[in-house]
């Protein structure tokens, strides 16, 4: 889903200090990163993947299905735009703090080039056995049949590494942002997930703000045959504060832990209370 | 968010009619007035009309008083420091108008009421009108026409129009999560007047606004440090407090400790770091804002685990009192973590459940 | 193909003579023509048709799969952005002289909308026995099997006409429109007549300027299997003169009549030399 | 399009580096120049160069001679109503840069080429880079890094930015087909210099700019007078002038001509009208070019035959001397159209084939 092993893979920032090491651990992953863009930097190597001036460079010598972006907030966007305008189909922001106008011309950009965004602000897309984009830790994977999207970063390793050492290995874990506008929504990724052959169950990550998860339930009740296990962070967080994402304020009386545990279990998902109760309800969860 | 007297300031460049006013911050500068005016208390925060900072008075004496009132008083959690006092508009009618972001689209979007004395909370009610606006468009006439309608403004779509396309430009050009005019005035001479202006600026944004001076941002010094530091604290009413790395991870945590028994005193969010000091330095502020116990827990990926346990390591070595300190360690460097703190008598726990009953015992008292 | 006897066509400036004119030629037709829009003129009756000041309106109340534009150049980019953002999925611009950058603005926020511009400057579509939207005469139409798609007006006209007065009958003709920028290009009409159950045959009409006639050509090559005839019209216009339609202006020596006919004949459409020929052509036109 | 001159001023007023320069509709107006100077007929029309249109003198007597030369005279086309006289800049590297629209794809593109002496027919060949622009993103920081590696400009990418900045803004604010540097100039100095201005707006944006002067288009009384009227009319050197509703169909009468042997005069697309007082006018308008024969050839839509015949006949009837007239009709009230026409003696063929035929005979004097 989304990564293949065949998915080439180029790297916008990739001289960075975040760059070079997430670079570094998504070869180690398997992912095929065929190129790297830093301006003014063509013609370096970065653990053996050449460094180029320019995506369209890239993607004209070797190729590029996918770029990550670990571009700073100024020049995000414009990496990004630049990557859909050289026909890459799926871009990883990982970049936290990208202004939001800015991440909505990149959406919509995206759309009018029919290819997809992930993020911003986001861990980006592993798929143990195949590859990964972005800047989940590889330890905590194992190959299975657990799908997991989630608007969060390190709750999900959280999770993940526990779904690992219950046994439950996952087809593919989506970071799809804490950011208020995101590329890539729940039901995008739940629509993706249902219709993934590797796919058996999914878990969703959510936290306050925003109605994602409300869509999500909708999408939940109408669409999906798996089973569905979710999660809701910041049941505690008080109204009208910031926690940390952007996306995470409960605004005018909306986005609250309750509404959405509330519309998830109506839709049919096992709702868990702990985090570290997931995968036990992923282990019973049944086709429903 | 911008304060009312610098929204005014930005929509009358814009060409937007807002009422004649001064900001004051004494009594004594009150000016002179003709008539009946309003005085505001400038905080920056929405409902002060519901929190009394709001007042009208008949003329000058009336006006100080009210100012002498509001400064220096607490409204909606902020301290009054300025007012803005001016003109009271001659109304015909009150409505509404603002352009925000829709979430779930992506998109800025129009709201708007014809009828006024609308309660906020119920914005998206059946009441008002909305349209997505697509930033690559921008406004158009069709949005003109459709939005004159909607306000029941026939015949005044040029005012309308003109009036739209500021609040856009506005929008845009300062980066805005939210533009809001409430109420927007028909004057009783026929102008639309801006009687309100609640601007949003987006923070991630304001580096291409260096100009802009923001209020600053009330709460406690700890708060403050933390956000200089770029760590995120957001102090609350119980005894433990968290610090993880991560939003979800933290609110995580923070509920966990809820559902046992114990009560959340901190939330702070440390984010991606690997430097000792930077961890050392938010531990000194969770131990300086008074929690009788500081949850930690980290998931380490970029974060190591032995980062954090040496900053712990290093910020517990120079405090005299610290609070009673549970660690929750996962990740990255886990097992090199635990032994360290373990040299230093701490035990870290493996399972976020254990560390959990364990805080809030020690919170208890137990 | 793209109108059906159920398409709901509403007709933006109906009120104007031209609107007028055609929705009484297009409900003649056995066009579903339910709403006009005129601002300023909302409740009004034109033909029985009911008049809306949105299409906002228009289509909540009526619904709008098809819009045809009749409104002036000043306004008809904003007529057009109307009904995309209302929902409509085909858009149909009849009107002349839109302002380049204009038409650019509306076929890319189409793109955008996952909807469809045919024109500017265009005589629309006719489906015979289905409906019209658009300005095409009425008496020239007999329901067939030959799809007609073309540039030109009038000249369109003339060889429908003498394919009717042949017994060759039309599924679908689509005039595309003469400037030099338009929504729905050769390759896009020959695309959906190959598709199309009720095409058997295609006739494609274009003229000298720009190199839409070639991309077309290099289309039928790769991809059509029902034949096609052409007939290309400018053999004798001088370059460097705008010819009557702003896109009809062979410019630094691309676009010539003779390069279009050449293309189109390597690619194994049958090139008519007179109109009047055309239908003989079609007649004997075999599967390829 | 634009002459070079109003090209440059708005160049200049978008922050463009020209050459010094002034515009002269006599010799005696050359002004003293210091050194080399360039002389350029200002026409509305490329291939200057190679017409003779642009000539370097090396002082102020030369830059006398060569305005004097030029002024009056024909170049590419076009009578020579003013020159401009400018600083011939000392050049380090000439290259090409343009904005413009790419018709296959409907979008904006760029087009560079960092080696001068381009031949503007290859333009799209190998030496040139191209990259479209979205209209809806506008020039943004990627293009700008690619376009200075293109140009070679490498440690110039502010300058070349606020250029390309500076191109857009001309090619979307005034409409522009077409906004071209050609020669774009690296100059002795290090600066970049617009050396010609090629600016081509889009005839149906004018009513977007009133205050555009555009230059008077050359060409006869007729085409002015046509226009003025919304109708097409081209000269032509043959002698059969053509008359038809749409360009289509007139180009293809034009064809059907020359293949039967005959030469059209002139093209007249009279477009759409249900006015006979407008046909009248055109038909007067083509018989006053001075065509042996004039064959109007009308497919019936919106504009009915019998409209057309009617408007043939009020002319015919004003005419003292008119050109063989061959007249094809099909379409709306084409019986009738026949029966008006032919209670003048005039014969209206049903098919376009035979109408040919008899305009080719008449025109040869058969």
């Amino acid at each position: 889903m989304i990564i293949e092993r065949d998915t080439r893979v180029i790297v916008q920032g990739i001289t960075g200090h975040q760059g070079r090491y997430h670079t570094r651990a998504m070869i180690d992953f398997g992912t095929r990163v065929v190129a790297g863009v830093t301006p003014g930097k063509g013609g370096e190597l970065v653990d053996g993947v050449p460094v180029y001036d320019s995506v369209r460079e890239a993607a004209d010598e070797q190729g590029a299905d996918m770029s990550v972006v670990f571009v700073p907030p100024r020049g995000a966007a414009d990496s990004a735009l630049e990557a859909l305008d050289a026909g890459v189909r799926t871009v990883v922001i990982v970049t936290e703090h990208v202004p939001v106008h800015d991440a909505m011309d990149v959406i919509q950009y995206a759309r009018l080039k029919r290819a997809r965004v992930i993020g911003p602000n986001c861990p980006g897309i592993a798929s143990p056995g195949r590859g990964k984009a972005g800047i989940m830790p590889n330890p905590i994977f194992t190959e299975g049949a657990v799908g997991v999207v989630s608007r969060s970063g390190t709750l999900t390793y959280e999770v993940v590494s526990s779904l690992s050492r219950a046994g439950l290995g996952q087809s593919t874990c989506l970071g799809i942002g804490g950011d208020p506008v995101v590329g890539t929504s729940f039901v995008d990724a739940l629509r993706m997930f249902e219709d993934d052959g590797r796919t058996e169950k999914v878990v969703l990550i959510g936290e306050i703000g925003g109605t994602a998860e409300e869509e999500a339930a909708e999408f939940i009740r109408q669409k999906m045959t798996k089973p569905v296990v979710a999660y809701i962070a910041g049941l505690t967080a008080p109204p009208g504060r910031k926690m940390g994402h952007a996306g995470a304020l409960v605004h005018r009386g909306r986005g609250t832990t309750r509404s959405k545990i509330e519309a998830l279990e109506a839709a049919g998902a096992s709702v868990a209370t702990d985090p570290w109760s997931i995968a036990a309800l992923v282990a019973r969860a049944g086709r429903r | 968010m911008l304060l009312e007297d610098q929204g005014k300031r930005l929509f009358r460049a814009h060409g937007i009619r807002v009422p004649e006013g001064r900001t004051i911050a004494t009594a004594e500068q009150v000016p002179e007035a003709a008539g009946p005016v309003m005085v505001k208390a400038l905080i920056p925060a929405g409902g002060r009309g519901k929190g009394g900072g709001v007042r009208r008075a008949s003329g000058t004496a009336e006006a100080r008083a009210a100012a002498s009132a509001l400064l220096g008083a607490r409204v909606s959690g902020h301290t009054v420091r300025s007012v803005l006092v001016e003109e009271a508009v001659t109304v015909s009618r009150e409505m509404y108008l603002s352009v925000s972001i829709d979430r779930s689209l992506g998109l800025p979007i129009i709201i708007a009421s014809g009828s006024g004395g609308v309660d906020i909370e119920l914005v998206g009610g059946p009441a008002f009108h909305r349209w997505t606006v697509h930033p690559f468009l921008g406004i158009r006439e069709f949005h003109v026409r459709e939005l004159t309608a909607a306000l029941k403004l026939e015949g005044r779509e040029s005012a309308v129009g003109d009036l739209l396309r500021s609040l856009w430009a506005v929008f845009t050009s300062l980066d805005c999560e939210l533009v809001e005019v409430n109420p927007l005035i028909l004057a009783a001479d026929g102008e639309l007047v801006a009687a309100d202006a609640k601007v949003v600026i987006n923070d991630d944004s304001l580096f291409r606004h260096p100009d802009l001076e923001l209020p600053e941002p009330d709460g406690d010094g700890i708060e403050a440090a933390a956000r200089s530091e770029g760590i995120v604290f957001v102090p609350l009413d119980g005894d433990i407090g968290v610090i993880a790395n991560g939003a979800g991870l933290t609110m995580a945590t923070m509920d966990a400790l809820s559902a046992h028994g114990g009560r959340t005193g901190a939330f702070m969010d440390l984010g991606g770091t690997d430097d000792p000091a930077r961890v050392r330095r938010a531990f000194e502020l969770m131990a300086a804002s008074g929690q009788k116990v500081v949850l930690i827990n980290i998931f380490g990926a970029m974060t190591k685990c032995d980062t954090v346990a040496q900053g712990l390591l290093d910020a517990l070595g120079g405090l005299d009192r610290s609070p009673a300190t549970v660690v929750r360690l996962r990740g990255a460097n886990e097992e090199r973590a635990r032994e360290m703190l373990l040299a230093k008598g701490i035990v870290a726990f493996p399972e976020l459940e254990d560390a959990v009953r364990e805080a809030v015992d020690r919170g208890a008292g137990k």
